[in-house]
């Protein structure tokens, strides 16, 4: 991880920090610090993608139904059988690792628009088991009434301490994923993005990277899941839709899906933009979010992190070999 | 028992005929352009809400509403290719994937401010209650579901064997590069394309109408379905998304039939995983094909 | 898959009835051929003689039809590329593959994949063992674009290099998986005079660190400089095989090959 | 450094919006006295935009009135409204800005049980009191921890036991239920399974839909082949015309066919057309006030309201525009009576008796958050393409 890297992650951590003591103070903006526990949340979701779809370039659409699995398996494992809610956060991320694992096998082996197909047939399946398992999930209707974490036996309600618990783990999360990138095995992930024949010759097992990898979004994916059910305290299906699992891929999207800090900026943004800054426009607001849409794939497809400067791609480029 | 298989069957057929037309939908674009097109579903949707629009709002005799609903919805299909899709022929496959996404959101978030979200009804092709076969109740409209569908895929299989055009666009889909040189417009067999893949998936819209009524969000299940059984079938193959959108439908009808209803959606997608697990190219498909094209 | 079974001296690579079919079209018919170790092995024949399937059957890119391939003692047909890799064959490829928006460096150093085996967590966590890993690969890496003459540019964008280094770079990453056998396909294709000599003395260089060299060649100037033994192909049939100056006698070979060739 | 500026950018950016934001919230107000303030979370786009919209027309349509009136004694009425889109991610948010942001004392809606119970946890923790829009009991029950939570709309148990009571007296014994596998589905399909026994009813055959289906025909088949002496439909939207024009096609008519209140609004009967023939529902008494007795004490509010609806919009009343009307009024009567104090407003509803509104007249106690009871609706059959009260 480039000293470049650490200086930003430095500057994010301290504005990150310091946002809720500056928007707290004026009423009209104090709620942002909700959306912001929110777009934490959902960063996990697409640190995870980033390092799937923008490092080791594979298409997934079923990040919603991992997220949705991890929700589901706190909320089943805490409401109904007790269980204290940390020890079912890593049971979602183990049932979350072995069904992308399951799912990921055969479904790696496929690439681009069937790749595509595939996770999304999965993720509009489990989204049905959600809605139909009713004695389990609560059915469409959904489940209410989950515990609320708990930390040294104090429970977690207050805004803000929810807002330093979801972005201290983003921030570690962070972390792990840089580390990860400035490997060995992120190098074989982008290695496997470039030219798959090409990495089977110098020896990368990739199939078993791509599965290892689409497993690790998936247990990111699981984590944010865990947090959001505890922090809503309620589950419903359509909170993993297709919709969110296409809502993902666009926030990795419009951020830049070449860094991991692509993967943030476009969450935070598309968080404010979904739930905040878009309600001006009231019924218009789906065409203003399809236009946005349009208009960043056609002609921003590096996202809003490539408007830094091409010099930064070139000069990234440099810093990873150079890097420690 | 042996009346309500026939029904299960004769529903089957009727909404699988409809995914098939809209699988075709997704296979004419494909096969010229290799783009899923993950708007077709909408297609469907404002083919059902202009015929409306013709029929309810203008009274027009209901089969210039349809040829109306049709050639609007051609209209535009050209016009996604040609001020959107056009420019971005050049993108990596997941642009593309989000530009037809945002399309999609597009067409859908218009429609919700023309027409509102109330569902909308056409009276049936024609009028006369159900025939009654062995105990089983058939529409008149299935029938001209049926038919729609049957004449869709004759029509399309001697267009592309039969017709210069037809065989000019396969010629694009086989080598654009060799059709180019050549002296086939690629570009305007890219248009063609596009305007006969929301021209059909229109006509299979206006004739589901009457049955089942159309709103603005029924779009995208419909083109999920339907790139279910383009894809079972194999992507490109016509006649494959015929035979893929039966088995989808029938599949779909038995399990609400005999297992349980609530899982009926998921049949068509676990049959479109495993297709894709085990087999790819589809049903239909050619395995050699399906590996020389770029994804 | 060491190499137990393998005594020095034996065929490094032993080929024996190998077939492959794609379809209708026989792309190799029959080949056997043994290969001794620590030579430089050129493989010649027209365009569609079926050199670079062979290529592609021996590093594992493609399951030949029948026929066995043999490598320091153990049978290597079918098993998957990375495998073979690990194993001790590296290769390059005609048209270049490079990872083209890694640095120079970051493409030698996916060659220590092989050799190397820290794992996500450990890489994820920095855990000690990692650290020192990720060290040992950089300093080998450097040490193997020293050896190809390419420290200059370590942290140059592989992409943007010229052709001549970047063919040069792709061997450079092949030989940092620690080959025992390297397959070259026509790595002198697009180089201009210079750099084919500079060319033909990185592959002596690579001899003499021990490693067997397997190149596929149109350059018949170079292949005839550097190379120890000689194997034609002809429509997927091996049609000859010895030394650079018995190739050159061999008649069948001149009115198949040489012949054609000296037309251009 | 570019992204760390760019983040610069960024707060930058947030602060003058915020800025912008503050100043325009200020400007507003003219009126002499502080604006009194209800908050509003309705799925007016999304999933069930046919339920907030009608009752976001319908608030809109009273805070109009309302200030044309001269407001709550002198206070301007102020309507604080989001859409929540059908999310219950969104409409949890959007709670939460009401409550911080716009400080309101009192909060309408959601629409669904879904989004409902999504912020059941956000209000208890604001102190804030909501009135829900949604039929779930579980939005309401227990009410130790749903202290702040109350809800307009009548629970699926009144529905269910209205047309059980209906169904004994034409002595009905066995039925065959089709849900549609959303939030009102599901939960009526609890209700039917869990009432059944107690009134003596057999459920020979449960079938579930989903809410886009095209063709329930097979559904129905299933259900024919159970012989069922009713079909109960339980579903909102396309599907509950669907099934009406699948029975008919069918030529089922000799099973009688139930639906539940959703199929209240005329536009339904509009759209199955003839088919629709003879269906019979249990409805809320806002939907067939031309119906009622002079004399009956809802009369004069539902004529009020459907005569003022249907002039400004154009369109028939809903079931769903009478739930905004009555959390609207109960909020707007707690507000005239206590002031803008969340705690008083909340204690004012919890202890109002005999509040006609549209859907009934609401006993609220400290046990009921809800307050409505089967007495407060109607069992209807359509006839010539109009609501009839059913004999």
């Amino acid at each position: 991880m480039g000293r470049r890297n650490w200086a930003i992650m430095l500057g994010a951590a301290a504005f990150i920090g310091a946002f809720p003591w500056l928007v707290m103070p004026f009423k009209a903006v104090s709620h942002y610090v909700d959306v912001m526990v929110f777009a934490g949340i959902f960063s996990l979701v697409c640190i995870g993608l980033s390092l799937l779809m923008g490092y080791a370039g594979q298409i997934s659409l079923a990040q919603a139904a991992f997220f949705g699995i991890g929700a589901y398996t706190s909320g089943i494992l805490t409401s109904k059988l007790g269980v204290n809610p940390w020890i079912a956060m890593c049971a979602g991320t183990a049932v979350c690792a072995a069904v992308a694992w399951l799912v990921g096998v055969p479904a790696l082996r496929l690439k681009g628009h069937y790749l595509a197909m595939a996770t999304l047939g999965f993720g509009v399946i489990v989204n049905i088991i959600f809605a139909e398992e009713v004695n389990w999930t609560g059915g469409p209707s959904g489940m209410a009434d989950i515990p609320y974490l708990r930390f040294f036996g104090r429970k977690i309600t207050s805004e803000l301490a929810w807002y330093y618990l979801v972005w201290g783990i983003v921030f570690l999360v962070l972390i792990f994923c840089f580390h990860v990138i400035h490997s060995r095995v992120g190098r074989a992930l982008r290695a496997i993005h470039e030219d798959e024949r090409a990495a089977e010759s110098v020896g990368v097992p990739t199939a078993s990277f791509k599965v290892k990898v689409f497993m690790l979004s998936a247990v990111l994916a699981s984590i944010a899941g865990s947090l959001y059910t505890h922090y809503v305290t309620c589950l419903n299906p359509s909170s993993f839709n297709l919709m969110w699992s296409i809502r993902f891929m666009l926030m990795v999207m419009v951020g830049g899906m070449q860094s991991l800090w692509g993967a943030l900026v476009g969450t935070v943004l598309m968080t404010f933009v979904g739930n905040e800054w878009l309600q001006v426009f009231a019924e218009l607001e789906i065409l203003a979010y399809g236009a946005i849409l349009l208009v960043v794939a056609l002609f921003l497809p590096g996202g809003i992190v490539s408007l830094g400067s091409l010099r930064r791609k070139k000069h990234a480029s440099a810093l990873e070999g150079a890097g420690t | 028992m042996g009346t309500d298989f026939l029904q299960y069957v004769i529903s089957g057929i009727t909404i699988g005929a409809i995914y098939a037309m809209v699988a075709i939908g997704y296979n004419i674009i494909y096969s010229v352009t290799e783009i899923i097109n993950f708007a077709q579903g909408e297609f469907v949707m404002l083919g059902g809400l202009f015929a409306v629009f013709f029929a309810g709002t203008l009274h027009l005799p209901l089969y210039l509403a349809f040829i109306c609903a049709v050639a609007v919805a051609g209209c535009l299909g050209l016009a996604m290719d040609r001020f959107i899709i056009g420019r971005a022929r050049e993108s990596s496959v997941l642009s593309l994937i989000i530009i037809t996404i945002a399309v999609s959101i597009l067409l859908k978030g218009s429609a919700m401010l023309a027409w509102g979200k109330d569902p909308y009804s056409l009276p049936a092709f024609s009028s006369g209650g159900p025939i009654m076969v062995a105990g089983a109740a058939i529409q008149p409209q299935a029938l001209w579901i049926t038919g729609i569908c049957a004449l869709v895929v004759i029509g399309l299989t001697l267009f592309f064997r039969k017709s210069v055009y037809g065989q000019a666009m396969l010629a694009c889909a086989n080598n654009p590069q060799a059709a180019r040189l050549v002296g086939i417009p690629v570009r305007y067999m890219v248009f063609l394309s596009f305007i006969l893949s929301a021209a059909i998936g229109a006509a299979a819209g206006v004739i589901i109408t009457p049955v089942s009524m159309m709103e603005y969000e029924r779009g995208a299940l419909l083109g999920l379905k339907g790139f279910g059984a383009a894809a079972f079938g194999g992507l490109g193959q016509f006649f494959g998304a015929l035979v893929a959108g039966l088995i989808l439908g029938l599949a779909e009808s038995f399990c609400a039939g005999y297992l349980s209803s609530g899982y009926k959606d998921a049949v068509a997608l676990v049959l479109l995983l495993m297709v894709l697990f085990l087999k790819p190219e589809g049903l239909f498909g050619n395995r050699e094909a399906a590996r020389l094209k770029k994804f | 898959m060491s190499g137990t079974g393998y005594q020095p001296g034996e065929p490094i690579l032993k080929v024996n009835g190998l077939w492959m079919k794609f379809g209708g079209v026989t792309a190799l018919r029959d080949v056997c051929y043994e290969m001794p170790e620590k030579i430089i092995q050129a493989v010649i024949g027209p365009n569609g003689a079926g050199k670079t399937t062979l290529f592609n059957c021996i590093s594992g890119m493609l399951g030949p039809s029948e026929g066995s391939i043999i490598f320091l003692g153990h049978a290597i047909e079918g098993i998957v590329p990375h495998r073979i890799a690990r194993a001790g064959i590296a290769r390059t490829f005609q048209h270049v593959a490079l990872f083209k928006k890694m640095t120079v460096l970051e493409n030698v150093m996916m060659g220590r994949h092989p050799r190397t085996g820290s794992g996500m967590f450990a890489a994820g966590l920095r855990l000690p063992g990692m650290r020192s890993e990720e060290k040992l690969i950089r300093s080998k890496a450097l040490e193997y674009l020293e050896f190809a003459g390419l420290a200059g540019c370590a942290r140059v964008e592989s992409g943007t290099l010229p052709i001549g280094k970047q063919k040069i770079l792709e061997i450079a990453r092949a030989l940092a998986t620690e080959p025992r056998l390297i397959l070259l396909d026509e790595p002198a294709g697009g180089l201009n005079m210079k750099e084919t000599e500079d060319l033909g003395e990185l592959i002596q260089g690579i001899k003499k660190l021990g490693v067997t060299v397997m190149l596929v060649e149109h350059d018949m100037n170079l292949i005839m400089d550097i190379s120890d033994r000689v194997l034609v192909l002809h429509y997927g049939e091996v049609l000859a095989s010895g030394t650079p100056a018995e190739i050159k006698e061999n008649s069948a070979v001149i009115e198949a090959y040489l012949g054609a060739e000296n037309d251009n | 450094m570019k992204s760390a500026k760019n983040l610069i950018c960024l707060a930058a950016l947030g602060t003058l919006i915020a800025a912008a934001i503050l100043f325009w919230s200020r400007g507003e107000g003219i009126a002499a006295k502080e604006p009194y303030k209800i908050g509003a979370v309705f799925s007016i786009t999304g999933g069930a935009s046919l339920l907030g919209e009608p009752e976001k027309k319908t608030a809109e349509m009273i805070r109009d009135e309302i200030n044309k009136q001269g407001g709550i004694d002198g206070h301007p009425l102020e309507l604080v409204m989001y859409d929540d889109e059908t999310d219950p991610t969104k409409c949890n948010l959007a709670v939460k800005k009401l409550n911080k942001k716009d400080e309101v004392p009192v909060i309408i809606g959601p629409s669904t049980s879904g989004t409902s119970l999504a912020v059941v946890g956000v209000a208890e923790e604001a102190q804030v009191p909501l009135i829900s829009c949604a039929a779930s009991y579980k939005i309401v029950t227990p009410v130790e921890t749903h202290k702040w939570i109350f809800k307009v709309a009548g629970s699926d148990s009144h529905v269910v036991g209205k047309m059980f009571d209906y169904m004994k007296s034409k002595n009905v014994k066995k039925i065959g239920i089709m849900t549609v596998s959303d939030g009102f589905g599901a939960s009526g399909r609890e209700e039917l399974l869990r009432l059944a026994p107690e009134n003596g009813i057999t459920i020979v055959a449960d079938e579930r839909y989903g809410p886009q289906d095209t063709d329930l025909s097979a559904q129905l088949t299933k259900i024919r082949s159970a012989q069922p002496d009713a079909i109960v439909n339980w579903s909102t939207g396309p599907t509950q015309v669907l099934a009406v024009k699948n029975w008919r096609d069918l030529g089922m008519d000799a099973i009688p066919l139930y639906q539940s209140h959703g199929f209240g609004n005329l536009k339904n009967i509009e759209l199955a057309g003839k088919a629709a023939e003879g269906v019979i529902l249990p409805l809320a008494r806002v939907n067939i006030g031309n119906l009622l007795p002079d004399d009956h004490p809802q009369k004069k509010v539902i004529m009020e309201y459907t005569k003022s609806y249907e002039e400004r919009y154009k369109e028939p009343v809903s079931s769903f525009g009478g739930h905004a009307w009555d959390s609207m009024y109960l909020a707007i009567s707690a507000l005239k009576a206590v002031g803008p104090d969340p705690a008083k407003i909340r204690d004012h509803i919890e202890n109002t008796k005999d509040f006609v509104g549209q859907h009934g007249i609401f006993k609220m106690s400290p046990q009921d958050h809800n307050g409505l009871s089967k007495d407060d609706l109607e069992m209807v059959v359509v006839k010539d393409g109009k609501w009839a009260l059913a004999k």
